[in-house]
């Protein structure tokens, strides 16, 4: 029994960190429609610039989610204003491919700077645990990412809801030319959608340095979690990205306690194409973005 | 005009449900091929489903749709196209990738096979011209549905319709937005389409239109058909000037009319 | 995506009067793609003599992306439906031919057909419930599947060899057929490009090009028209497999030994909608342009700057993806009718 | 199509049709110029390329060495070393293309690619067009059970990477560990080290009590681990790569896995990677190596390992090599000396002198099956004690004793 309940508690922290890397994404693909091939790459360029803090002044990982998220919200509004808007209008697949070009440039210009190299950002207290009775353990970084996801989600939800950014961002997604007419600048709007996602995304990365391992061959696997996730969650609701981390983290913690370990992928493929396929605006989604026809 | 006794589109008690909305409640409609039933009523009236009931569109909470005897109450789309119903679409659908000749060749290639005509694409494409030449589009064949005006693209919905060689044909507003001087020509070839046979249903909200070609009208109000009959007698009944300009309007021809039967007398 | 390409190129000359002569233009639209055809077969049988090896060799490559790109396009560029998990069928036809000539000792051309038949089942079932989806959705949904049935191969050790990969016995006593050489399978690739290219000169030609056409503009509106759009889109979406499958197959046995993360390995997908996006979607042209120069181009940025050649190849798509968005063909015929060829123009088409 | 495009058409079509048939151009000549040219395919990126950039440096360490040296001297004239390198972005199938390109270009002489599954593709390539292989990387030992007769492994075959850890556990572990939990990553190379390791755990009488598989390249053993955990093994041994290697050991920590005895990894251990990302965790971690600084054996060209390691700690700005370095040496030594006790650049006369091969090395004894596995020479076990990779295992080169329980 300890060792399900160990699965479920793991499996819900890694599904927080899922979260984390996966929120950015959704945004990007709810509100614009612009699905973001190289988002993997800048959640890892998040972990490098971490790493580079940490290795030059020594700062907690954590701590430098911040500076990581403010360069990765400059990046990105650069990325949508000079670059992604100049497609942004046009068929779908357009977006995918601009978006897979700008991944392969940025993961071998990192593979360039930081080498192929695994690695960590060594923290004193990431590794330790809470202990809950019959040896159940929470490990503190995870535990620390998961509220960060968690109190970023809220952050997120609290700026597009109450905010006049975050209701112009809103309003542009929901009908651009409305939204012109209203004087809202699109093309300011489009590229501070693209940089908060950057940020959120610069944010997971210092995270995930701080707990686990990685290299530039992953940013493909961050941007593949990132569909899953940001396709459960539903899009259209901030807290999809949220839903569909947590589901997908218990779905590979649970399938990987009950069927032979390297099925743990398979599943949260089937659960994926299970959902799109009888319930496209996932679980908390609006059915208006899965019907939404592209051009 | 032959009054045939058997009508080619038998709708009954049809009905649809948004959520917790009542698009069309309990509507019956029957068309007859050679005569015009125009369909008014104001906006959210139900008109347009009402249509996309009888296109499969929209498929019915209730109720049954038969198109020359054939049940197709929830038959897609396509079933009716080829069973000869025939829609344009309020908001102007072209193919924009396509030419104009092009957008009406689907039409022609994909109609029942009736005629036992190939349905090949030259085969398509002369009798793309053709109709285009018949909707007054001649000679526009090449250009982009893009570069049309307002009316051409309206012509251009219609061949498409016409293409199929249609025996009913459903009119989604198609004279909305047209000035005065293209509206005539308009009625004219609605008119021609009736005299060929064609059975023909028009919603609209342009009234002296339908006042003028339609052979029987029907009122829509909140989903439930309010009253039906001549347009004359349609257009002068109380509830029909409430249900469009609201109570005071009412009350006031109400009294106007008084007047007028009394000097009359 | 407009429409126009060689089998339709009757747009590209002057305004066709109701009465000019039908015959004649039609008669010749819709022979020029079967003698360019004609004169792409003739060109690689000259053309083999002349190579080496390992040119041998990166030639059936370019064929076998010219086969995929134009096989993608019949669903992402007529129908519009951009699937992202196409190399599904690929690794589909390679492990079920695998699994056919090891296990059942079938010969490779009997496997290579059955694979495709087998493909064209998974896509038409898949199909079903996923076809409903629209855009980004569909290419999520369908890039799902791929890696969903990339996991089930790895899963299933004793049947596929899992993660250890199988090999296809190609020489020695039971070899169902011998290894057909880099001549063979050069042959087998440039009948396989031209088979599927020919199936799209009928397609974008035939009532079914049209049908695809119109579901890619405007669905209700093809419905409308009597288009039976579910029928349409399965076939295209399952013939597209089906060929697919079938290149996947002959590559199989090729390599002689296949893994699965390299069967199912999403960049081929990608490569294949990069290909038909940067040569133009929708058209039959277009992915033949599109596989031969960025198949060309990547190789000769790989052997020229080994250390970049990636990040090279990144920076070419995102400026052919912004300059040319809607592909060369269609830039080049747009512009020949409009006579106009500023690319900067063609830039702002699409801006926000 | 008007009548212009339609005959425009015609015109192209013949035009390029005669093009083919111009003359092909000769081979371009190889290897008679005064240069020994041997042709690597590297995975310069993707999957693999720390591994790849690894292979290289040890195969420019070879060239300089062996010019400096006078260069390959066969058959009365000296041949100057040239290693030419093509990244195939860790992908099997455009090995295989790469090497077909040399073979066009007139290298006949290979260095095989990193990882098992570009292996096997080349040795299909190399076997067809009568190439030659030293494989410095690949160690499945399904690769050899194909009938191919043209490609050699300097390294010890993958059957032996968990068994030697298990054998030294067995030879220095005090107190005796009776149960063995194993977790293998789910490609060829590591399931065959796992089943290698497994039967010789049963043949010296251990009890297995888990074999858990996780998917390749992965950063998450969680579910692995929180299997295992309640089983309470006294040994936990991963045959992995370094991404595995690095999360069973830091998931461990996370979860409070502490098996009684210790850790034992192949593959990551030894690389630095290891020890940086992990700092305290990773000490007393057994890592199985294909060579160490102590390993026995010299010759000519790098003298002893010691030597091996100050001529790489010089030309790599005092870097230690790990074995990823020193088996791509070995690699290009043995082709080397096949040319020189071959007298000639003759593919079937190196092949032959390869096959024949027996001499010690820096790298340890180099000898193989007719097959083409160097089975002779023994892995060696390192344990990680204070931020360093110590040989330990076999005893004539163990640098310090073994520390055990490991993680006391």
């Amino acid at each position: 029994m300890a060792q399900f309940l160990q699965a479920t508690v793991y499996g819900l922290l890694q599904g927080g960190l899922l979260a984390l890397i996966a929120v950015g994404f959704s945004l990007v693909w709810g509100v614009m429609n612009v699905v973001n091939l190289s988002h993997g790459a800048f959640v890892l360029a998040g972990a490098y610039v971490a790493l580079q803090l940490h290795d030059a002044v020594g700062l907690d990982p954590f701590v430098s989610m911040v500076p990581a998220a403010l360069l990765l919200f400059g990046f990105g509004y650069v990325v949508q204003r000079y670059l992604v808007n100049l497609v942004v209008n046009g068929p779908i697949f357009i977006t995918l491919l601009l978006t897979f070009g700008l991944e392969l440039v940025l993961v071998n210009l990192m593979l360039y700077l930081f080498t192929a190299d695994h690695q960590s950002i060594p923290t004193g207290y990431a590794e330790g645990s809470l202990v809950l009775p019959g040896d159940v353990r929470i490990p503190y970084g995870r535990l620390i990412a998961a509220l960060l996801a968690l109190a970023l989600t809220v952050a997120l939800v609290y700026v597009m809801r109450r905010t006049r950014t975050g209701l112009s961002i809103l309003a542009t997604g929901m009908d651009r030319g409305a939204a012109r007419l209203m004087g809202i600048k699109a093309r300011h709007v489009y590229a501070l959608t693209f940089g908060i996602a950057a940020a959120m995304a610069g944010a997971a990365g210092a995270a995930v340095g701080a707990v686990s391992t990685f290299s530039p061959a992953d940013a493909g696997r961050f941007t593949l979690f990132s569909f899953v996730a940001s396709v459960l969650g539903g899009l259209g609701n901030m807290w999809g990205a949220l839903y569909g981390g947590l589901v997908l983290g218990l779905v590979q913690a649970w399938g990987g306690q009950l069927l032979p370990g390297t099925l743990v992928n398979a599943v949260a493929f089937a659960v994926l194409v299970l959902v799109l396929a009888f319930r496209p605006q996932g679980i908390a989604g609006k059915p208006f973005y899965a019907s939404r026809l592209e051009v | 005009m032959n009054e045939s006794p058997e009508p080619i589109v038998r709708a009954r008690n049809l009905s649809k449900r948004f959520g917790g909305l009542m698009a069309v409640r309990g509507l019956d409609l029957d068309l007859y091929p050679g005569r015009l039933l125009g369909v008014i009523g104001p906006n959210g009236a139900g008109k347009s489903t009402a249509i996309n009931l009888l296109t499969g569109h929209a498929r019915p909470t209730t109720g049954q749709v038969l198109v020359d005897g054939q049940d197709l109450t929830a038959a897609r789309p396509w079933r009716f196209a080829r069973a000869g119903v025939a829609r344009t679409f309020q908001i102007v659908k072209p193919f924009r990738g396509m030419t104009v000749a092009d957008n009406v060749a689907v039409g022609a290639l994909f109609r029942a096979r009736t005629d036992g005509g190939r349905r090949t694409v030259t085969a398509a494409r002369r009798a793309a011209l053709e109709t285009l030449d018949r909707v007054g589009l001649g000679g526009k064949g090449d250009l982009a549905p893009a570069e049309l005006s307002t009316a051409d693209a309206r012509r251009l919905e219609l061949a498409k319709a016409l293409a199929l060689r249609p025996r009913v044909l459903l009119l989604d507003e198609v004279l909305a937005g047209l000035r005065r001087g293209e509206i005539d020509p308009a009625l004219q070839l609605i008119d021609s389409l009736r005299r060929d046979g064609l059975a023909l249903m028009m919603v609209e909200h342009v009234m002296h239109a339908v006042a003028t070609i339609c052979d029987e009208v029907v009122v829509l109000h909140h989903g439930e058909v309010l009253t039906t009959g001549k347009p004359a007698a349609v257009f002068s009944d109380d509830r029909v000037i409430q249900a469009y300009l609201g109570e005071r309007f009412a009350r006031r021809a109400a009294e106007a009319r008084r007047a007028t039967e009394g000097n009359v007398r | 995506m407009s429409i126009v390409d060689v089998g339709q190129g009757q747009e590209v000359a002057g305004p066709a009067t109701p009465s000019a002569p039908v015959t004649a233009a039609s008669l010749r639209r819709r022979t020029t793609p079967w003698v360019l055809l004609a004169a792409g077969l003739l060109f690689g049988i000259g053309l083999q003599p002349q190579l080496y090896p390992a040119q041998e060799r990166l030639v059936s490559t370019v064929l076998m992306f010219v086969a995929l790109a134009t096989a993608w396009n019949l669903i992402g560029g007529f129908a519009g439906y951009a699937s992202f998990g196409q190399v599904a069928f690929f690794g589909l036809g390679g492990y079920g031919t695998a699994l056919m000539m090891v296990h059942l000792n079938m010969s490779f051309w009997l496997a290579m057909a059955a694979s495709a038949v087998v493909a064209f089942l998974f896509a038409a079932l898949v199909g079903a419930p996923l076809l409903r989806l629209k855009g980004h959705y569909f290419a999520i949904a369908t890039l799902g599947v791929a890696e969903g049935l990339r996991e089930v191969v790895t899963n299933l050790p004793k049947l596929t060899g899992g993660g250890g990969g199988i090999t296809i016995p190609t020489f020695g006593p039971n070899a169902p057929t011998r290894w057909l050489g880099n001549d063979g399978f050069y042959l087998l690739f440039l009948f396989l490009a031209v088979a599927v290219v020919a199936v799209a000169i009928v397609v974008a030609s035939s009532r079914g090009g049209y049908a695809l056409r119109a579901i890619h503009q405007d669905e209700d509106a093809a419905a409308a028209m009597g288009i039976n759009t579910t029928l349409a889109k399965t076939l295209a979406f399952a013939g597209s497999a089906a060929l697919t499958g079938a290149v996947g197959s002959a590559r199989a046995f090729q390599l002689q030994t296949i893994y699965p993360d390299r069967s199912f390995d999403v960049a081929i997908t990608v490569l294949m909608v990069v290909m038909v996006v940067l040569g133009g979607s929708g058209t039959v042209l277009g992915p033949i342009i599109g596989a031969i120069s960025v198949a060309f181009a990547s190789e000769w940025l790989r052997t020229n700057y080994t250390d970049v050649h990636i990040f090279l190849l990144g920076g070419m798509i995102i400026v052919a993806v912004v300059l040319l968005p809607q592909g060369f063909t269609n830039y080049v015929r747009d512009a020949v009718r409009a006579r106009r060829f500023s690319l900067l123009e063609n830039v702002r088409r699409y801006r926000l | 199509m008007s009548n212009r495009a339609f005959a425009g058409a015609a015109v192209v079509a013949l035009l390029l049709v005669t093009t083919a048939c111009g003359s092909k151009q000769a081979p371009e000549a190889g290897g008679d110029s005064g240069r020994l040219v041997l042709g690597a395919s590297l995975s310069l990126t993707g999957a693999t390329a720390k591994e790849g950039i690894l292979t290289r440096e040890g195969y420019e360490v070879c060239t300089k060495v062996v010019n400096d040296k006078g260069g390959v001297a066969a058959g009365g004239t000296k041949y100057q070393l040239e290693i030419r390198f093509q990244d195939d972005t860790s992908k099997a199938d455009v090995s295989a293309q790469l090497v077909d390109q040399y073979n066009d270009q007139g290298v006949k002489l290979i260095l095989g690619p990193y990882g098992s599954g570009p292996t096997d593709a080349v040795a299909a390539v190399v076997e067809r067009n009568g190439q030659v292989m030293a494989d410095s990387a690949g160690a499945d030992n399904k690769i050899f059970a194909k009938g191919y007769r043209r490609s050699f492994a300097v390294l010890s075959p993958a059957t032996s990477y968990v068994a030697s850890i298990v054998q030294a556990i067995n030879d220095l572990a005090t107190p005796k560990p009776k149960t063995f939990a194993f977790i293998s990553a789910d490609d060829g190379f590591s399931k065959t080290a796992t089943q290698g390791g497994i039967s010789k755990a049963k043949e010296l009488g251990f009890e297995v009590i888990a074999e858990e598989y996780v998917p390749n390249q992965t950063t998450d053993v969680s579910s692995a681990l929180t299997k295992i955990k309640p089983k309470n093994p006294d040994v936990i041994l991963g045959s992995v790569h370094l991404s595995e290697g690095i999360a069973i050991v830091k998931q461990s920590k996370e979860l409070g896995v502490r098996p009684t005895g210790g850790f034992g990894e192949t593959v990551a251990p030894p690389i630095p990677d290891f020890v940086k990302t992990l700092a305290g965790s990773a000490e007393g971690v057994l890592g199985s190596t294909q060579w160490t600084p102590k390993t026995a054996g010299s010759e000519r060209f790098f003298g002893s390992a010691t030597d091996y390691a100050a001529t790489f700690k010089t030309q790599f700005g005092g870097r230690d090599p790990v074995y990823h370095n020193a088996e791509a040496t070995a690699a290009c030594l043995a082709l080397v000396l096949a040319v020189e006790k071959a007298g000639s650049t003759d593919p079937d006369k190196v092949r032959d002198a390869l096959a024949a091969l027996d001499t010690p090395s820096f790298f340890g004894p180099i000898k193989f099956t007719p097959e083409g596995m160097n089975v002779t020479k023994q892995m060696a076990v390192i344990q990680i004690q204070n931020g360093k990779a110590v040989p330990v295992w076999p005893a004539d080169s163990a640098e310090a004793p073994l520390k055990w329980p490991a993680t006391a």
